[in-house]
């Protein structure tokens, strides 16, 4: 028996917000009568994080600190239309409708601070703690709680906003392919370290060091979670998942979670990971969604990795150890390619 | 329709339920008693998110024919926290971002507390040995499982 | 264990960090709902006398439906409701038909045949789980088993068997052809001036999207003569609409609660179990449960779909991809569901992050007799990446380079072209393959470690459309007709021409509704780069120590947590401090717990005075 | 519709059975066909009998409770050369269900203590007082009536007794295979060799050709050669969700020559 090392390398790009565009999110913002704020979304939080994320946008775009906002989604009655949570659209188009919510609502805030404090809006800013104050005279301020106070209870203002964001649609030429698929992408490269045994073909993934660019790292840990376990995702695609392990034959579905192969706790592969962050312009705060692109370069590099280990070149997913048997049987023989 | 009246502890409380025949522990925790914190997953005991404690022991209450627990102590991750506080097991699953859908984290959170009850400074292996029955799609484990020695060092009087 | 660093050395000149939210590690607002067992997931909301709706399925590929006697499942205890074909008041949707792309296609519960293994005939609702089994366990189908097609390239062939009546030549239409085309340049030319040829064929096998919470919906009459519906839908309007569309109902009457999904990761869009359990619940007046056993998600639900790929490369002895050429078949299974969108959206992802001056693809849906495809994490590209970089690897080999230098060679730039017709913008593919050798310790070559996405792109040849060679064989039907072959350009010597740089608008956000909307860009991070002349390319070198943030009150977790590998140097920022929800920031004299108070506090101003008015 | 029928006795549970009757142990198989709703049964007969949670030295060999569970095995000094087998069997939940008795009627690819225990010399004991081979059971055990009460099975010494499990997933995953050797010597050669494998058929089974290759033999590399070229003679494994017949085939002999090496690995 013979345990083979392997390096594969792979690397992506990823298009982010929905294909072709066509599919507007929309956000509504109010302030409660003392100032906090309530953002209000159809949207939906199915562990990505959306509701933190967006937390932290109107957080942010008001300028008052996060624990003063809290998001409430998805309810038809009271969220106004969003198209859904997929196509790594989440972020993109959420979190732009959030903003221009959270804009038009910091307009109405300043407004009426400006009233109270005698001045003109356009010298007003947040300290991002509660206060508004004049800009270069911080002793000159009014909390964001008593500004709402007044804004209600004297001067009949709401401090509200509406936002939505589009990417009208985009057609595809037929005879070309010319579109506009999106407006810009994410990025990722990966390296992955594995071993081959060359008598059951079995593969153990022992490192991964990845990169990936996110556009700007909204909430590091949401970020550090979605690369984490979307790389443990990428590990379980390329090695162990499918519902057709015969395909196209559809014999031996699996039907439960003993058939259905995912990797367990024990082989949880360390993972290395550089964060980079170039702003899309289109983006909020210059930020892309990391959650969808993150498992897709694990998988060609896994599958590289296994040549280099052993010369079998596993164009077929998922890379089974039959499959690696099979290959070294072929070639009479594991064919390590070189240590890189 | 038969039902079979059931007496057990759940979550410290003495509860008396009539159980549809044939029915899971799960369903009567869910829809019978209103304790919502077990979850369903699978029906066949193959992802362990309806893990709850029996007697302090670990079980799939979705394999756990009710009236069998006639008697007996139930708890639940409902169960979990300490009036207003948190166990630090559910401290540690907060503070190590070791939840995203959260579908699984009652499940886990069980499974580690019959581990901590009995093993207070489990290694890693046995941490892992301990959540090797529940599933999580989202977390990749190891952030759990962090948590878990986290929560294992507070618990043991450690200064995190 | 893992670690992460966040490298905020590049493209710094590109952003400024200086923003009092965005980029903490605050805690999750949802978080502690989780760890109690409180968060209420749509199956967390009890209802008194809650019905449960269970499915009779196909256990064939494909077969007509002679009949259904389902006399016996009726008279069985506890059966409330026999759901058949003539409940469902618009028996036919095709999901996208909400983005009018593609023709209604599939129905929620087939009337005359079934094309896939589990596809539903019947629904039957019952008092209890385990009654609506038994019930639909006592019904009798006759069936009539018709021929089936489980392999895509088969189902091309003119005597395949027809899977679906709305598109009988099995493929779904892209214009007045049968397939997506992308062309750009002119490959077979290219493919002749090229040292190299690599070719190679790629396979995936459909994958579940596995949440561990199941697709489910329970729908309850409320009041106004409306329908309350709580679901894991991945997209509430989506699901309301397909509802309101199937149950020919005005929206106004539904009213959908969810956004709180146990896992989702693209198989909670299709939208199929809202409209069952409002259906259920508006036959029957009561709650009603539609859910998912396990079985049923893994076997029934909508995996991410099947794909094979065929790529040929035309290489230059130095390592330059001068041509690539791609024939992509999706299995979309029995319906179309999201298929249809992501052969576009994978055909836009083609070359790959590469700059190549000529390329081509010819990408097919099609039908077989396999439960149908959906979206999953990934759509799209997942499958077509997996394609390019394996094939990537085996063109490195060919030209004996480096993996990771033949990708940077390569690698798209600022302002390169694309073959869908638009200028790259925002690249980092280098940088992130210089930032992974360096952090591996895979040598690259020096002017690759050297080189930068902002620097050598978007210039000659890399920066035009090529005139571009086309062709018009694959119209809807000729397939039918004949045997063609899939790969571009192939079957057919005619061919078209489309001028060079020809290309449309492209297209952009549209802009904010009201002035107020509008965003001051200098509030949201963004910076204006230096000239592009003046740029330093960036250092693949990762700093020293790498800042993991984490959660500060308490204190950073125990050693054996993810933290990096030398230890991780403490949070760089305060800031990078997690906040609870509740958390207090000590010393700023802020408290969000403050009372309400009315009025307003100015020194020597009575609080209940305002300022005078400006106008 | 389900109904249960509780017993004190294990022999009164057993005159209980009849048709669409299953006899509920601890409710792992069970209740995943119940929830699932299987229609070959509608009644469920349970025992009480504090015999079945027993385990108990008899001379040379340990008589073991059909009820009692993996957890058991794992937790009692006398079934201390049973825990290893145990422990590759489910998560800490599913051991404290999972009984021994029910094992034994665990369709593949599950079974993987009933291979153990097949090597062990193991007998089977139902209610009404009748004992047969374990190998017996397992050939007929979709035909078998009565209701098992208890196994007994004989105590190997130091190293003579070896497990191995192969699952694709880890710590804990289903059997692509296992394996189980019984392996007395006397005068440093082997005597009364029992191999058996689990998954590689329709029931686990002993391994004729394997226990004949090694029998009388010394446990050395030409032995160990000799065992592994006929490790799937008279075979016909499955194909399943994990592995095609072909990959068992070619890997049988492989994680035989581990186990007999004593090779930890994998």
């Amino acid at each position: 028996m013979t345990i083979h090392k392997g390096r594969g390398f792979a690397c992506i790009n990823y298009p982010i917000g929905m294909n072709l565009g066509g599919d507007p999110s929309q956000a509504l913002v109010h302030a409660t009568p003392d100032g906090k704020f309530m953002v209000s979304l159809a949207s939906i939080d199915l562990g990505q994080g959306m509701k933190s994320v967006t937390r932290q946008i109107a957080a942010e775009t008001l300028g008052v600190p996060v624990e003063d906002v809290y998001v409430d989604t998805a309810d038809s009655d009271t969220g106004p239309h969003c198209m859904g949570s997929f196509a790594s659209r989440g972020t993109h188009r959420v979190g732009n409708a959030v903003i221009r919510a959270a804009t038009e609502a910091r307009k109405q805030l300043l407004d009426a601070a400006a009233e109270e404090l005698e001045v003109n809006p356009a010298d007003l800013e947040t300290d991002g703690k509660g206060n508004i104050h004049v800009r270069g005279a911080p002793s000159r301020r009014i909390s964001v709680a008593n500004t709402a106070i007044a804004a209600q209870f004297k001067q009949g203002r709401t401090l509200s906003g509406r936002g939505i964001f589009l990417v009208p649609p985009s057609g595809v030429d037929p005879d070309t392919g010319e579109m506009t698929p999106v407006t810009c992408f994410a990025h990722a490269a990966v390296i992955v370290d594995l071993e081959v045994d060359d008598e059951t073909g079995e593969v153990d993934v022992v490192e991964i060091n990845s990169a990936y660019e996110v556009g700007r790292a909204l909430n590091p840990k949401l970020v550090e979670q979605q690369l984490i376990g979307g790389a443990w995702m990428g590990v379980s695609h390329a090695l162990y998942e499918t519902t057709e392990p015969y395909y196209p034959a559809r014999d031996h579905g699996p039907v439960d979670f003993n058939l259905y192969l995912m990797p367990g706790p024990a082989q949880t592969v360390p993972h290395h990971i550089a964060v980079l962050e170039r702003p899309a312009e289109d983006a909020p705060f210059g930020g892309k969604g990391p959650g969808e692109m993150c498992a897709n370069p694990v998988l060609p590099a896994i599958a590289n990795a296994v040549y280099n280990a052993v010369g079998v070149r596993c164009d077929t997913l998922p890379i089974t150890p039959e499959k690696i048997l099979r290959g070294i049987r072929a070639n009479g023989g594991a064919r390590p390619q070189g240590t890189r | 329709m038969a039902k079979k009246p059931v007496r057990f502890t759940h979550n410290g409380r003495e509860t008396a339920i009539f159980a549809e025949s044939g029915s899971n522990l799960l369903d009567v925790l869910r829809r019978v008693v209103g304790d919502l914190s077990p979850k369903y997953g699978c029906g066949q005991g193959t992802c362990g998110t309806c893990i709850v404690l029996i007697d302090g022991e670990p079980h799939l209450s979705c394999l756990t024919l009710a009236e069998t627990v006639e008697g007996r102590k139930v708890d639940t991750t409902g169960g979990l926290q300490n009036g207003p506080d948190l166990h630090p097991l559910q401290k540690a699953f907060m503070e190590g971002f070791s939840a995203q859908c959260g579908y699984c984290t009652p499940g886990m959170l069980m499974a580690a507390k019959a581990l901590l009850d009995r093993n207070p400074r489990p290694t890693r292996e046995e941490v892992v040995e301990a959540i090797s029955g529940n599933l999580c799609r989202c977390t990749g484990y190891d952030p759990i499982v962090d948590a878990i020695l986290d929560a294992a060092g507070q618990t043991s009087g450690r200064v995190a | 264990m893992s670690s992460i660093e966040f490298r905020k050395d590049l493209f710094a000149d590109e952003r400024s960090d200086n923003l009092n939210e965005i980029g903490k590690p605050t805690i999750r607002q949802d978080i502690l709902g989780h760890v109690t067992g409180r968060t209420p997931f749509y199956d967390d909301h009890l209802f008194d006398g809650l019905l449960h709706m269970r499915c009779v399925r196909s256990p064939h590929h494909h077969a007509r439906i002679r009949s259904i006697d389902f006399s016996a499942a009726g008279r069985m205890p506890g059966v409330v409701r026999i759901v058949e074909v003539k409940d469902v008041p618009h028996n036919l949707n095709t999901l996208l038909s909400l983005l009018n792309f593609g023709r209604d296609d599939e129905p929620l519960i087939a009337p005359q045949k079934v094309a896939y293994i589990g596809e539903p005939v019947l629904a039957i609702i019952a008092e209890t789980e385990r009654q609506a089994r038994d019930a639909v366990a006592a019904v009798r189908v006759s069936w009539e088993v018709l021929p089936h097609v489980l392999d895509v390239e088969e189902a091309l062939k003119p005597n395949a068997p027809s899977v679906n009546d709305i598109y009988p030549n099995n493929t779904f239409d892209y214009g007045p052809y049968d397939h997506q085309k992308l062309r750009f340049g002119d490959v077979e030319r290219a493919f002749q001036q090229a040292d190299h040829i690599v070719e190679g064929e790629y396979q995936m096998s459909p994958i579940e999207q596995a949440p561990m919470e199941t697709c489910g919906a329970i729908a309850a009459p409320e009041t106004n003569d409306r329908y309350v519906c709580h679901t894991s839908t991945q997209a509430l309007f989506f699901s309301l609409s397909t509802t309101a569309k199937l149950m020919n109902m005005a929206s106004s009457r539904l009213h959908f609660i969810g956004g709180t999904v146990g896992g989702g990761f693209g198989g909670k869009v299709d939208s199929i179990v809202e409209p069952m359990a409002v259906l259920g619940a508006v036959l029957t007046g009561r709650p009603v449960k539609f859910m998912w056993d396990r079985e049923e998600e893994m076997q029934v639900g909508a995996p991410r779909g099947a794909e094979r790929w065929r790529i040929k490369d035309g290489l230059t002895r130095d390592g330059r991809i001068i041509a690539r050429s791609f024939t992509g078949f999706f299995d979309a299974g029995a319906y179309i569901r999201l298929s249809s969108y992501a052969v576009q959206k994978g055909t836009g992802h083609l070359p790959g992050p590469y700059s190549i001056p000529n390329v081509a693809a010819n990408v097919f849906m099609v039908f077989t007799n396999r439960t149908p495809a959906t979206a999953m994490r990934g759509f799209g590209i997942t499958g077509v990446d997996f394609a390019i970089e394996c094939h990537m690897d085996k063109g490195a080999e060919a030209v004996g380079m480096n993996p990771i230098d033949f990708h940077i060679l390569n690698a798209y730039r600022d302002g390169d072209m694309k073959a869908h017709r638009r200028a790259a913008k925002n690249a980092a593919l280098i940088e992130c393959c210089q930032v992974t050798a360096g952090k591996a310790g895979w040598r690259i070559a020096p002017d690759h470690a050297q080189a930068s996405s902002l620097i050598g792109g978007g210039a000659g040849e890399r920066a035009t459309i090529p005139e571009t060679v086309t062709d018009q064989i694959g119209r809807i039907g000729e397939r039918r007709r004949e045997n063609l072959p899939t790969a571009p350009y192939a079957g057919s010597t005619a061919r078209g021409r489309v001028a060079a740089g020809a290309a449309k608008q492209a297209v952009v956000a549209a802009p904010p509704q009201h002035e107020d909307m509008a965003v001051d860009l200098a509030r949201f991070g963004f910076s204006k780069p230096q000239a592009r002349a003046t740029r330093q390319p960036h250092s693949a070198v990762p700093p020293a120590s790498p800042s993991s943030p984490r959660p500060q009150q308490p204190a950073p977790p125990a050693p054996q947590s993810s933290s990096p590998v030398p230890p991780p140097a403490p949070p760089q920022t305060p800031a990078s401090a997690p906040r609870a929800p509740q958390a207090a920031e000590q010393g700023q004299g802020y408290r969000p717990e403050e009372p309400f108070q009315q009025g307003i506090k100015r020194p020597g101003v009575s609080r209940f005075i305002s300022g005078t008015r400006r106008r | 519709m389900i109904t249960v029928e509780t017993f004190d006795t294990i022999a009164e549970a057993a005159r209980a059975m009849q048709d669409r009757t299953r006899y509920f142990g601890g409710g792992t198989l069970l209740m995943r066909a119940v929830n699932y709703g299987d229609q070959s049964f509608h009644r469920m007969v349970r025992a009480r009998d504090a015999s079945l949670r027993t385990i108990r030295r008899e001379g040379s060999r340990i008589l073991i409770g059909a009820g009692v569970t993996m957890s058991q095995i794992i937790a009692s000094p006398d079934t201390a050369f049973l825990a290893p087998v145990a422990r590759a069997i489910g998560g800490p939940a599913l051991r404290n269900m999972a009984t021994v008795g029910g094992n034994l009627f665990a369709p593949h690819p599950y079974g993987d203590f009933a291979t153990a225990l097949l090597v062990l010399d193991c007998r089977a004991r139902t209610a009404d007082g009748s004992d047969m081979a374990l190998e017996d059971l397992l050939s007929r055990r979709d035909s078998i009536r009565g209701i098992v009460a208890a196994v007994s099975v004989a105590r190997p010494a130091g190293d003579d007794f070896r497990f191995r499990k192969v699952s694709r997933v880890k710590p804990k995953g289903v059997s692509v295979m296992s394996i189980a050797a019984w392996m007395p010597r006397t005068g440093g050669r082997l005597k009364d060799v029992r191999v058996a494998y689990g998954a590689m058929g329709s029931a686990p089974a002993r391994v004729r050709s394997v226990e004949q290759a090694l029998e009388g033999r010394s446990l050395d590399s030409q032995t160990v050669e000799a065992a592994t070229r006929v490790a799937t003679e008279g075979l016909h494994p499955p194909d399943d969700a994990l592995a095609s017949a072909w990959y068992r085939r070619e890997v049988a002999p492989v994680h035989l020559r581990r186990l007999l090496f004593g090779d930890g690995r994998r």
